[in-house]
């Protein structure tokens, strides 16, 4: 007899007064109250920002509350889902510690006095600043910085506005030199097309981990419904790592020698598509020539990855071609060489013929918005301060090349730069070397900052314009293309909680200031009535509204490109195996591999990365987020931490030639033995940024490295001493 | 014979005019192959879709036109031109030759074989 | 998730409302086997009876302030959920503070009422009327509250027990653990309390305490054995949870504070205490019930009579701080059995 | 057992898992669940040694079961089970004594202290009642919940389970556990 017989038969007598009460309590507590009191309940579809994917979503809103943030399922990328992030959006609206006014320095900068001000206050202070620096220096002495926001295009319109010619963005800090390496070569960055790829490698990406985004979702999917193999190479076991069917711990810096070992089997073996390649691609004789050095024996000394799997991956992966991708995504620059493992990349997707393939590369498609017209300010006159044209003369102009640009700055060399304009951007936590940063900061003239958060940067600011959240505010409509391209709409769905304002208001405030009223003379309802025109339906703004996503039915699109006489948006118009356009601005033309930078006795590599619950640097403050990771840890492996005398969760000292943090350790066989991981997003300076403050910040341990070509930063070029306090 | 020689003069004076006109077209070319780069591509843009686009879209009667109907020479070497509908009428009806230079910029820098270096945000 | 949600409050309470349970216990049927004019008894069965009801009435205010809402303790007497250990146990637990109340009243004497109820202020007169004489129905009393008290007893072992899902308890002999347990440290209690305040008795005239709590911490031993026997033949879950007193936190505190300072030396102790009497003279029990006012000499007396069978006349006397030290070592053990118990139980799971 | 009209479950195809959070932050917006406390978890191991490593990600919430050690304990009925199968706590009845936690095979219950009570996933159960999907359900990214009524046969947890193998977490503990993982 179980206990439960035992029990029933020991207290049999009392059954009946227990019926009385069972019944009683069955009935719920939801159905008790909903019968109560009914409150109005709105289900507002907007757009995420709570990272760069704009993923849909409807928000729950109860008298002028917003209760719950749910997935929007008709945006046919972000579909049914809301990550984690997306669901804390919450907590950064309610966030106690948000910018609630404009703000004034008064102590010296970073001692963390301010006066709270009006807006006219704040305006006038700013532009009497900007002017005063204008008439001193001329308008190339502003800098404006920004990154990808809805209403960053009033921002970026001020700074031309204003005759700057400085603005600089977050690419090459982030995939500068993917977007250029695919450019060169394709004229476009293409998509991919993961969810019906049949066999999948990436290096480079950790894209189940670091990122949350459409893309991992197909990945998933394709992975485990549809069985394709997914070969992942990383000197970390990484959550990818655990999903992928093959994980090679590659030596860091390596991957290009894995690629062209690849190129080099599948066309000694004659495993390319060789119609693709005579009807689309230009240079093959060149590349064939080039990558007859590149044997497997060769790699698999170079990568750690043996020769026998390389040959293996090669042929299989041909194999699946055209549902083949060596997969491209979103990610930084890692070394010197960066730019050119990224053709490498592209190169190989092009051989093998999977452009504009189900399950291959697809170029994106896109739908069309209208545009306000208004005539346009004049071009400024001074050349740009990174001096792009002589350093990175592909890279792409308006984005600039940040530490490039720092350099000069700090040298004041070409022309010196003493005021600086920051929209949605952290440069203290995001660029490596941050006491150069923060020296870049002290020799301003005036700094301000445009933010929802007390950053790191807005700590040093002379004045902080404190924007409305995303969720707060009505911004411009957003084309995302792609293989099913969608439009997006996003709406305020609380009122402004405090004395803030839209990038766009701010924008316009400061315009008026300085006299550039007429190229700001419109309203954000005009903006959007403009942009929705071109939409196929009757009220297109109010489909907008409704649904908060447009998506043309007819995609996804394939093979639009392929036909022979499509020309590819390169020089010679076809898919460049061997790039003009690298040749003629001195660049090798071909990928060529250089051996990476060897360890040092004694030290470790830096790796760096980061947890899909927070978006770089800008969440890690999220009480819902940071309570999965309150704090960093330095991955070290437990043979040189057993060396090292570092037990788990022991406090460490990192130093690198720039700086150095203490952080605890996290000794776990899931690192290589000659490298070190830290997350991104920890060891905050701003008092305000309380939960973030713990842990150590990579950005003090990054040493300033860039790739060649596109001049994204290097972040893996930084040795470290690891040592036990 | 007479109406031959008024014709030869007329012929002349065309000649000489052509000549002239060749020679300032020949002096276009050249300043705008210069200028192509140097133009305000923004506004630019602004006069494109202003005057260009009001008729050269899908459906209408000029046909759709983006600057990636053309390579950058093609752009350089139709503004060098100077002549609209099947040169038929001069560019410059429409627009002033400063506002045809800023045209060319933006054309030129988004033509098809033009470097496309993409961005993050779109 | 995993927390240890039942802690020290709980421990003394389920140590507490034992330890009332088993004075209750010792009384009752002290009462029912006691001679009419064996004094000693009477005195153990009153000790007890006025004893019985403040652990656990105490108990049950640490019980009720270990809720999430104290203030809500009364709707566990809303309901009567018979599957629900805890249901039952309030519900004994108000029935065993009644019945002990009032077993208690009717050892309360004449005199103290009568102070009692004269000096009540005018308001509160009407309250003579509680003034009744409750004593004759001491026996019945106790018949009826036997049951109650063992189930108080049993029930704080079954509350445990009854969950499937720690498997250091799921297994019926924790619920006769903790009953023996109970009755032991109830015993000891008196033991205590006799060996430290009676000046008017000689110690041996409590030797069914001692012959009692014998009895209760062998039953124990012989519950232990069993339960690890058992534990071991069990399910790896069970193996698993066994491994938290056999290699784990509760090792030391399981093996030596409980076995051999809370049993097996108070047990010792009471056995050495006791047997002597045993040994001596057969003749000896019935007259051992007899009071015998002068403390010292009577007792002396008796066994010179028989001090050729009899052993050495000092290890006839009862030692007070023997009595005291074993009392103390068994209640400490009552307390440790509930401590780990509780703790090591709550850290068990299936796997 | 008893015949229910529907019977909710949920299906956990943890292969899919990649410990992304959604599903706990969802929850917590979802539900008010504090800070430090639950309803649903992600379970990880790590097994192998380098550079042979394997780790498996299994998300964890209430199983619902069908004999619900938990609701049997509770001395008050504040723990009960809905006729559809879902177990939940009302907590105007619950007097915060935690024998439910401690009854719970799973550990899937936690003590409120500042409302002095027990909570615990109740699939959303407001939302059940409007036709939604639980939070964590909807929420997903990789999809790794299935949800639904399973006898309703053309459900698609229904039909996943007459498909797909599955695993049940502790069975031995005798409560008819209700999620379904799927091998």
């Amino acid at each position: 007899m179980n206990r439960r017989g035992f029990l029933k038969m020991a207290t049999g007598g009392a059954v009946g007064a227990a019926l009385l009460q069972t019944e009683a309590c069955r009935v719920p507590l939801q159905q008790q109250k909903a019968a109560k009191d009914v409150v109005p309940r709105l289900e507002i579809p907007t757009t995420c920002d709570m990272c760069v994917n704009k993923c849909s979503m409807i928000a729950i809103v109860e008298k002028g509350v917003l209760k719950k943030l749910n997935p929007n399922p008709e945006n046919p990328k972000s579909k049914g889902m809301l990550c984690a992030r997306g669901n804390a959006g919450i907590q950064q609206l309610y966030d106690t510690a948000r910018i609630k006014h404009p703000m004034i320095r008064t102590g010296e900068r970073g001692e963390g006095k301010w006066k709270v001000v009006g807006w006219d206050e704040a305006l006038d202070f700013a532009a009497q600043k900007l002017s005063a620096i204008k008439e001193k220096y001329g308008p190339q002495g502003t800098l404006w910085s920004s990154s990808a926001s809805f209403q960053e295009v009033f921002f970026r319109n001020l700074s031309q506005a204003f005759g700057s010619p400085n603005s600089v963005r977050h690419p090459t800090l982030c995939l500068a030199s993917v977007n250029l390496a695919y450019s060169v070569t394709f004229g476009t960055v293409p998509s991919f097309d993961v969810q019906n790829a049949r066999y999948i490698i990436m290096s480079g990406a950790n894209r189940l981990e670091s990122f949350i985004t459409p893309d991992t979702m197909d990945l998933i999917d394709s992975t485990t419904e549809r069985k394709a193999r997914l070969i992942y190479l990383d000197p970390r076991f990484t959550k990818t790592a655990a999903k992928a069917d093959e994980w090679y711990p590659i030596k860091p810096g390596t991957d290009l020698a894995f690629i062209l070992a690849m190129l080099n089997v599948i066309i000694s073996e004659n495993r390319y598509n060789k119609e693709f390649v005579s009807t689309y691609c230009s240079g093959f004789e060149q590349l064939a020539e080039h990558v007859k050095q590149y044997t497997p024996d060769w790699a698999a000394e170079e990568t750690q990855i043996p020769a026998k799997d390389i040959f293996r991956i090669a042929r299989e992966f041909s194999d699946a071609a055209p549902r083949a991708i060596y997969y491209a995504g979103r990610r930084s620059s890692w070394s010197r060489d960066d730019f050119s493992m990224r053709r490498g990349q592209a190169i190989l997707n092009a051989i093998v013929g999977n452009w504009d393939r189900q399950g291959g590369m697809v170029p994106n498609a896109k739908v069309e918005l209208g545009e306000l017209m208004f005539l346009p300010w004049d071009d400024p006159v001074a050349p740009r301060v990174d001096e792009l044209d002589k350093n990175f003369p592909l890279a792409a102009k308006g984005d600039g090349v940040y530490l490039k640009l720092r350099e000069n700055v700090l040298a004041g060399q070409p022309y010196p730069v003493k005021a600086w304009m920051i929209y949605k951007q952290d440069p203290m936590s995001a660029i490596p070397e941050q006491e150069k940063t923060l020296q870049m900061l002290r020799q301003m003239d005036f700094v301000g900052v445009i933010d929802i958060q007390m950053s790191d940067t807005a700590w040093y600011a002379d004045v902080i314009l404190p924007e409305s959240t995303y969720l707060e505010r009505l911004d411009p409509v957003e084309m995302l293309g792609g293989i099913r391209p969608v439009v997006l709409y996003r709406q305020p769905v609380v009122k402004p909680l405090h004395d803030t304002k839209p990038a766009f208001e701010i924008v316009q405030g400061l315009a008026k200031r300085l006299n550039l009223s007429q190229y700001f003379d419109y309203t954000m309802e005009q903006w959007i009535a403009e942009q929705v025109k071109p939409l196929p339906m009757d009220l297109p703004l109010d489909y907008m509204k409704k649904h908060g996503v447009y998506s043309p039915p007819q995609y996804p699109k394939y093979g639009s490109t392929l036909s022979p006489d499509h020309r590819f948006v390169t020089k010679s118009g076809k898919i460049e195996l061997l790039s003009e356009r690298l040749r003629e601005a001195g660049y090798d033309p071909l990928p060529v591999y250089h051996q990476p930078s060897q360890v040092p006795e004694g030290k470790f590599r830096l790796v760096l990365g980061r947890h899909a619950f927070f978006t770089h640097a800008s969440t890690s403050n999220n009480p819902w987020l940071n309570s999965f990771s309150p704090e960093n840890a330095l991955w070290i492996h437990p043979k040189p931490a057993d060396s090292l005398g570092i037990t788990d969760a022991s406090l460490v000292e990192v130093a690198s030639g720039v700086g150095s943090v203490r952080l605890k350790a996290r000794v776990t066989p899931k690192i290589r033995t000659d490298c070190v991981f830290m997350q991104h997003g920890y060891g905050k300076r701003s008092p305000w940024l309380r939960l973030a403050n713990s842990g150590g910040s990579d950005a003090q341990l990054i040493e300033t490295a860039w790739d060649t070509v596109s001049g994204g930063a290097a972040l893996h070029e930084t040795f470290v001493k690891v040592r036990k306090v | 014979m007479k109406s031959f020689r008024k014709l030869g003069k007329n012929l002349g004076v065309l000649a000489v005019a052509s000549l002239v006109f060749a020679g300032l077209l020949a002096l276009v070319p050249l300043s705008t192959s210069r200028a192509g780069q140097k133009g305000n591509e923004a506004k630019g843009k602004f006069y494109f879709k202003q005057t260009c686009k009001s008729c050269h879209i899908k459906g209408e009667k000029g046909g759709e036109v983006t600057p990636l109907n053309k390579t950058q020479a093609q752009w350089q070497s139709y503004f060098a031109k100077g002549k609209h509908m099947k040169g038929t009428e001069p560019l410059t009806k429409y627009m002033t030759p400063e506002q045809l230079n800023d045209a060319l910029t933006f054309l030129y820098n988004h033509a098809v074989d033009s470097p496309q270096p993409e961005t993050c945000g779109k | 998730m995993k927390t240890i949600e039942w802690q020290y409050l709980i421990v003394s309470y389920l140590f507490l409302g034992g330890l009332s349970a088993g004075l209750y216990f010792v009384s009752a049927l002290t009462e029912l086997f006691r001679k009419d004019d064996d004094s000693a008894q009477e005195h153990i069965a009153r000790l007890g009876a006025l004893l019985a009801s403040w652990p656990v009435m105490l108990g049950c205010t640490l019980l009720v302030f270990d809720l999430g809402h104290w203030y809500r303790a009364y709707k566990l007497f809303l309901h009567f959920r018979w599957e629900s250990p805890m249901s039952i146990g309030s519900w004994l637990l108000m029935l065993f503070i009644g019945i002990s109340l009032i077993y208690a009243y009717g050892w309360t004497s004449r005199d103290g009422r009568e102070h009692f109820f004269g000096r009540l202020p005018r308001r509160l007169r009407f309250l003579g009327i509680l003034n009744v004489d409750v004593a004759p129905w001491r026996r019945p009393l106790a018949i009826a509250g036997l049951p109650v008290s063992v189930g108080v007893a049993i029930y704080t072992g079954v509350l445990l027990g009854a969950v499937q899902s720690r498997p250091f308890w799921n297994t019926n002999l924790v619920a006769q653990l903790f009953l023996f347990s109970a009755l032991s440290s109830g015993c000891a209690l008196l033991i205590l309390v006799l060996a430290m305040r009676s000046r008017k008795f000689e110690m041996y005239q409590f030797r069914s305490l001692y012959l009692l709590d014998v009895c209760f911490l062998t039953l124990e031993f012989f519950i232990v054995v069993p339960y690890f026997i058992h534990g071991e033949l069990s399910v790896e879950a069970v193996r698993e949870s066994l491994k938290l007193v056999l290699g784990g936190p509760f090792t030391m505190v399981f093996w030596v504070f409980l076995m051999g300072l809370g049993l097996v030396l108070p047990w010792a102790i009471e056995v050495r205490e006791v047997v002597p009497l045993f040994l001596t003279h057969v003749q000896l029990l019935p007259r051992m019930g007899v009071a015998t006012p002068s403390p010292a000499g009577a007792s002396v007396s008796v066994v010179s009579e028989l001090s050729a069978l009899a052993p050495p006349a000092n290890k006839l006397h009862f030692s007070r701080g023997w009595a005291v030290a074993a009392a103390l070592l068994v209640l400490v053990g009552g307390v440790l059995v509930r401590y780990i118990f509780v703790f090591a139980g709550q850290m068990s799971a299936i796997r | 057992m008893a015949m229910r009209t529907k019977r909710y479950a949920l299906a956990i195809d943890a292969k899919k898992c990649i410990d992304c959070k959604a599903c706990v932050v969802a929850c917590r917006a979802e539900n008010g669940v504090p800070l430090g406390k639950s309803r649903n978890w992600i379970n990880e191991e790590l097994r192998g040694d380098w550079p042979k490593l394997m780790e498996v990600f299994e998300p964890e919430q209430c199983h619902h079961c069908e004999a619900p050690a938990c609701v049997r304990v509770c001395p008050t009925g504040a723990s009960y089970q809905r006729a559809d199968g879902v177990v939940a706590v009302n907590p105007s009845e619950c007097v915060g004594c935690r024998y439910c936690m401690i009854a719970c095979p799973y550990d899937a219950r936690f003590f409120r202290e500042d409302l002095g009570v027990v909570e615990k996933c109740d699939l959303c159960a407001h939302r059940l009642d409007r036709g939604e999907l639980p939070a964590c359900v909807e929420t997903c990214p990789s999809k790794v919940r299935i949800f639904g009524d399973l006898n309703d046969p053309t459900s698609e947890i229904h039909q996943i389970l007459e498909k797909r193998q599955y695993r049940l977490k502790k069975r031995e503990a005798g409560t008819g556990p209700q999620i379904y993982y799927l091998l």
